[in-house]
């Protein structure tokens, strides 16, 4: 069979492309920013291709090896992972492009093989579907992240990393017990088969509690949160990006193929757990926000309360509430990487994050500005933004299951967070008493802020086109039938 | 042959005592130089349980890997601190490195 | 001076954890004591497919062929855990204490016997126990028995051909694993009959990588300064 | 049946691990702490294999062990760097209960 465009595999090349350009980057230091910007531009050709086979042929799978599982290990791209390798590929490739400007020399040479093995990890975690691979993936991920933390430099950065990465080696224990456990439970690793032979049983409830717990950790779930302020606020701006907008959500990612595709269906009372602490981080996260003195780490617990919203799915309707899930994920991404390189920008441009001495700022970096605003209304969730389409989503799958209660928390979150991007947009017009010397900032840092902002707002405009992809192969789709009897 | 099962049965048994024994020294030992050594020797000791557990491959990477290079990069690390320790109550006279005042 | 039982949790919260930590226990016990005896496994598979892999060892057989596809990113983890490690830059070392001549003398005789040791395991990786992860420790212990007598590498090998040692293992992983897809096959699928050729030459690149990486992660962030001058 | 307690073993090693991760501050032991834990895993995962009563036990788990060392020990190398970073620039060993506030 000739290979054209329909028969390449792209998948392995998602995954292969970062590989290489970071060995290549590793391999010539002083070519480390030209070789990684080439690889980063490069893996944008294999997650269209792969999207445009799945939107048009369906789900692939790719048997590694040419054994085929249970023996081998098989990639699995469905739409929910097309749209995961396309938020990654554009958010990457934002920040990849304002990282050529925001890194010295000696420091990238570091970052881009570091940035695109946690690209590559990223990659190969969405298109898995072997439990003992996704758990090596996650370990390459999650070093990847403190590395990248940590190249920030300062007490802050160093314990920010260490903290990181106690919680993320922590998390994939617990991960790997649970594998150990299916693995002797049913003889598979493989995700497909694992869920149909699935049979309730101790060991399966123990494995599905470790998992959860060591998946929730890394995701920073309320009250598992309190690692994640201090590292994505210390760390370096595009590697806050990355950590905010991606990082977090492969974690959530694999939780949510793991309750969908594997586990049998929990009772209400675990479901309803995850919704209570969802709705803790929601409040929780945005009160912190509200009374941070500096803007990084207000950013970084509007993260903390963002998460939140993607566990309130799960005491609803599985159908309805998923697509709300996924909408919040992408949109979210988007909106807070662009709001980390513009909070990164204004860092850069006057050397301190204080919100109180903002001075000015909408003068001096009027698209910085814009781009944050923008990015705020896709946070708070205002049409027409991706926020508001997920939120809006949320919204009609409590209205149809009758859960009004969520209906408060979401309302109560938006209002929250509506007041502390207000609160940074008007000291960003009030002069301060001190002054600071200030830097000029690249252009293209400035655009490139302004660029994923505009792109969270599309996402609200042109909301059929993922809502549709995410469809292909998706596990709900064909629960709704056995959920409405 | 029975008092071969019954004999490996024991072994097996105090194989894991041991293990479980040199875990729980590693972890409280008041010395930490002390606890480096005996994680080095619950490393050794699972070697021996990969050989019980009919796992040649394992045990020998248990030994160069487990026990070996990662005890010395323990023993490296631990002396590298100490030496960051003594420069800092060198620097501050009065501040010696483990008075950590928690607020 | 960092002997002190430094302990981070107050009394009673202990005795909190230690009752939520024997619960744990005692439910992970039971998960395990409830598994169905009749153990399910994928042994059968493996000896089923043994003849096509290559190797006779079914653990390397697993390990370079069936799920090779791990132990790529796996050998990646490494790579990435020594870039992060240099990116953090130099840690302060005291000055190699002398060895004196007969640790030093012990030493170079112990070395070659280790690389032959190494060797050894590489090539009865494919039929006993052994393989590139046991060859590569072994090879890494004569590494740093070399850097505790205070051996260094010269700086005409601390640049590139030092890079190049590190990183060959994953670079001849990700390139057999595409030179075998133009005959059709996927990413990895060595073809049968020179599958045993393909896993001896991927594990010997990754015997001397893994080596490297060890000494590399055991000597610390030092090297880069001296590398990138 | 017997090596199911080789498994138990390794739960007793993996919640040891766990509860002195959390009680213990210095960072230096929290790493044995975690090592400990993995060997636990480990042990479970190669130690269930040993259920059935025939000679020659499952390959996949100890494949999966044998890349589980491995990563284990890039991680704990990368924790010790970072652990000596963290006290050249802070002076201390352990991890402050609240961050400092600016």
């Amino acid at each position: 069979m000739g290979s054209s465009i329909i028969t390449i595999p792209w998948a392995i090349w998602t995954i292969l492309l970062p590989l290489a350009g970071s060995l290549l980057c590793f391999l010539l230091p002083r070519r480390a920013v030209p070789l990684g910007l080439a690889a980063a531009l490069s893996i944008v050709v294999p997650v269209a291709g792969l999207s445009w086979q799945v939107a048009t042929q369906g789900v692939q799978r790719y048997a590694v090896g040419g054994w085929g599982a249970p023996l081998g290990i098989d990639l699995y791209a469905d739409g929910l992972s097309s749209l995961m390798l396309s938020m990654t590929a554009l958010v990457g490739l934002g920040t990849s492009l304002y990282a050529r400007a925001y890194f010295a020399r000696r420091k990238a040479q570091f970052f881009w093989p570091l940035w695109l093995l946690l690209w590559a990890a990223l990659n190969a975690l969405f298109l898995s579907g072997d439990i003992f691979n996704l758990y090596v993936t996650l370990e390459l991920l999650g070093l990847a992240a403190v590395a990248l933390v940590a190249l920030a430099g300062g007490a802050d950065a160093l314990t920010g990393a260490m903290r990181y990465l106690l919680v993320s080696l922590l998390g994939s224990l617990c991960y790997l017990l649970g594998v150990a456990l299916l693995y002797h439970a049913f003889g598979s690793l493989d995700i497909i088969s694992l869920g149909r032979l699935m049979t309730p049983m101790p060991a399966v409830w123990a494995a599905m509690g470790l998992m959860t717990a060591g998946l929730l950790l890394k995701t920073a779930l309320f009250p598992l949160h309190f690692w994640l302020p201090p590292a994505h606020a210390s760390a370096p701006a595009p590697v806050s990006a990355i950590l905010s907008a991606l990082v977090v959500k492969a974690s959530f990612y694999l939780l949510l193929r793991l309750w969908l595709d594997l586990f049998p269906e929990p009772g209400a009372a675990p479901r309803l757990l995850l919704g209570v602490l969802g709705a803790g981080a929601i409040l929780w996260g945005s009160l912190q926000a509200l009374r941070q003195k500096r803007l990084k780490l207000l950013v970084a617990y509007s993260t903390v309360a963002q998460l939140g919203y993607l566990f309130l799915a799960f005491p609803l309707l599985i159908s309805a509430a998923w697509n709300a899930v996924v909408y919040f994920v992408l949109s979210h991404a988007l909106a807070k990487s662009a709001m980390f390189l513009a909070v990164g920008n204004i860092l850069y441009f006057g050397g301190h994050d204080r919100i109180d001495e903002l001075d000015r700022i909408v003068q001096r970096l009027p698209l910085t500005m814009t781009a944050f605003a923008i990015a705020g209304i896709s946070i708070i969730g205002l049409p027409p933004s991706g926020g508001f389409v997920a939120k809006w989503l949320l919204l009609e799958a409590a209205f149809s299951s009758g859960q009004w209660g969520w209906v408060l928390v979401v309302i109560s979150g938006s209002l929250l967070a509506a007041a502390y991007v207000f609160k940074v947009i008007g000291f960003a017009f009030t002069q301060a008493k001190v002054l600071h010397e200030t830097r000029a900032v690249p252009t293209i840092m400035e655009w490139t802020a302004l660029g994923l902002a505009l792109a969270a707002l599309a996402l609200g405009l042109m909301a059929p086109l993922p809502l549709e992809l995410m469809d292909i192969g998706a596990p709900w789709v064909t629960l709704i039938g056995e959920e409405l009897p | 042959m029975e008092t071969i099962t019954l004999l490996e049965r024991v072994f097996d048994g105090l194989l894991m005592l041991t293990l479980l024994w040199l875990a729980w020294r590693a972890l409280q030992s008041p010395d930490l130089f002390k606890a480096v050594v005996l994680f080095i020797a619950f490393g050794l000791t699972m070697a021996l349980v990969w050989v019980r557990l009919q796992a040649p491959d394992i045990a020998l990477a248990e030994a160069a890997i487990g026990a070996g290079l990662t005890g010395a990069l323990l023993l490296k690390a631990l002396a590298q601190s100490n030496e960051l320790a003594d420069r800092v109550s060198d620097d501050h006279t009065t501040d010696t490195g483990d008075t950590h005042e928690h607020r | 001076m960092n002997t002190a039982d430094h302990r981070a949790l107050p009394k009673p919260f202990q005795y909190v954890l230690l009752v939520l930590i024997s619960a744990l226990a005692c439910g992970l016990g039971y998960a395990v004591l409830s598994l169905p005896d009749q153990a399910i496994e994928l042994k059968g598979l493996v000896e089923a497919n043994l003849e096509a892999s290559g190797v006779r060892n079914p653990v390397t057989a697993v390990l370079l062929n069936f799920r090779a596809y791990d132990t790529l990113l796996e050998m990646a983890v490494l790579l990435l855990a020594l870039i992060g490690v240099w990116s953090l830059g130099a840690t302060p070392m005291r000055r190699g204490a002398d060895p004196g001549p007969v640790l030093s003398a012990l030493v170079h005789g112990l070395v070659p016997m280790m690389i032959l040791v190494a060797g050894y395991l590489l090539w009865a990786g494919a039929h006993a126990p052994g393989g590139a992860f046991q060859a590569g420790a072994v090879l890494a212990a004569s590494g740093v028995l070399l850097l505790l007598t205070g051996k260094r590498l010269t700086a005409r090998l601390t640049g590139r051909p030092l890079r190049i040692a590190l990183l060959a293992g994953l670079g001849a992983f990700i390139t057999i694993g595409v030179i075998v897809m133009p005959a059709g096959g996927m990413f990895l699928q060595y073809p049968p009959s020179h599958a045993d050729g393909l896993i001896l030459f991927i594990e010997a690149t990754a015997t001397l990588s893994i080596g490297a990486i060890l000494t590399a992660l055991f000597l610390g962030g030092r090297t880069v300064s001296g590398g990138e001058r | 049946m017997f090596f199911a307690l080789y498994a138990l073993t390794g739960i007793g090693l993996f919640v040891l691990g766990l509860y002195s991760l959390i009680v213990q501050a210095h960072l230096i032991r929290k790493i044995i702490a975690l090592n400990i834990m993995g060997s636990g895993v480990f042990l479970v995962l190669v130690g269930l294999g040993g259920r059935t009563s025939s000679a020659v036990p499952d390959p996949v788990p100890q494949a999966m062990v044998l890349t589980g060392i491995v990563v284990a020990i890039a991680a704990t190398a990368l924790a010790l760097t970072l652990i000596l970073r963290v006290q050249a620039e802070t002076g201390r060993t352990d991890l402050p209960e609240h961050t400092s506030e600016h």
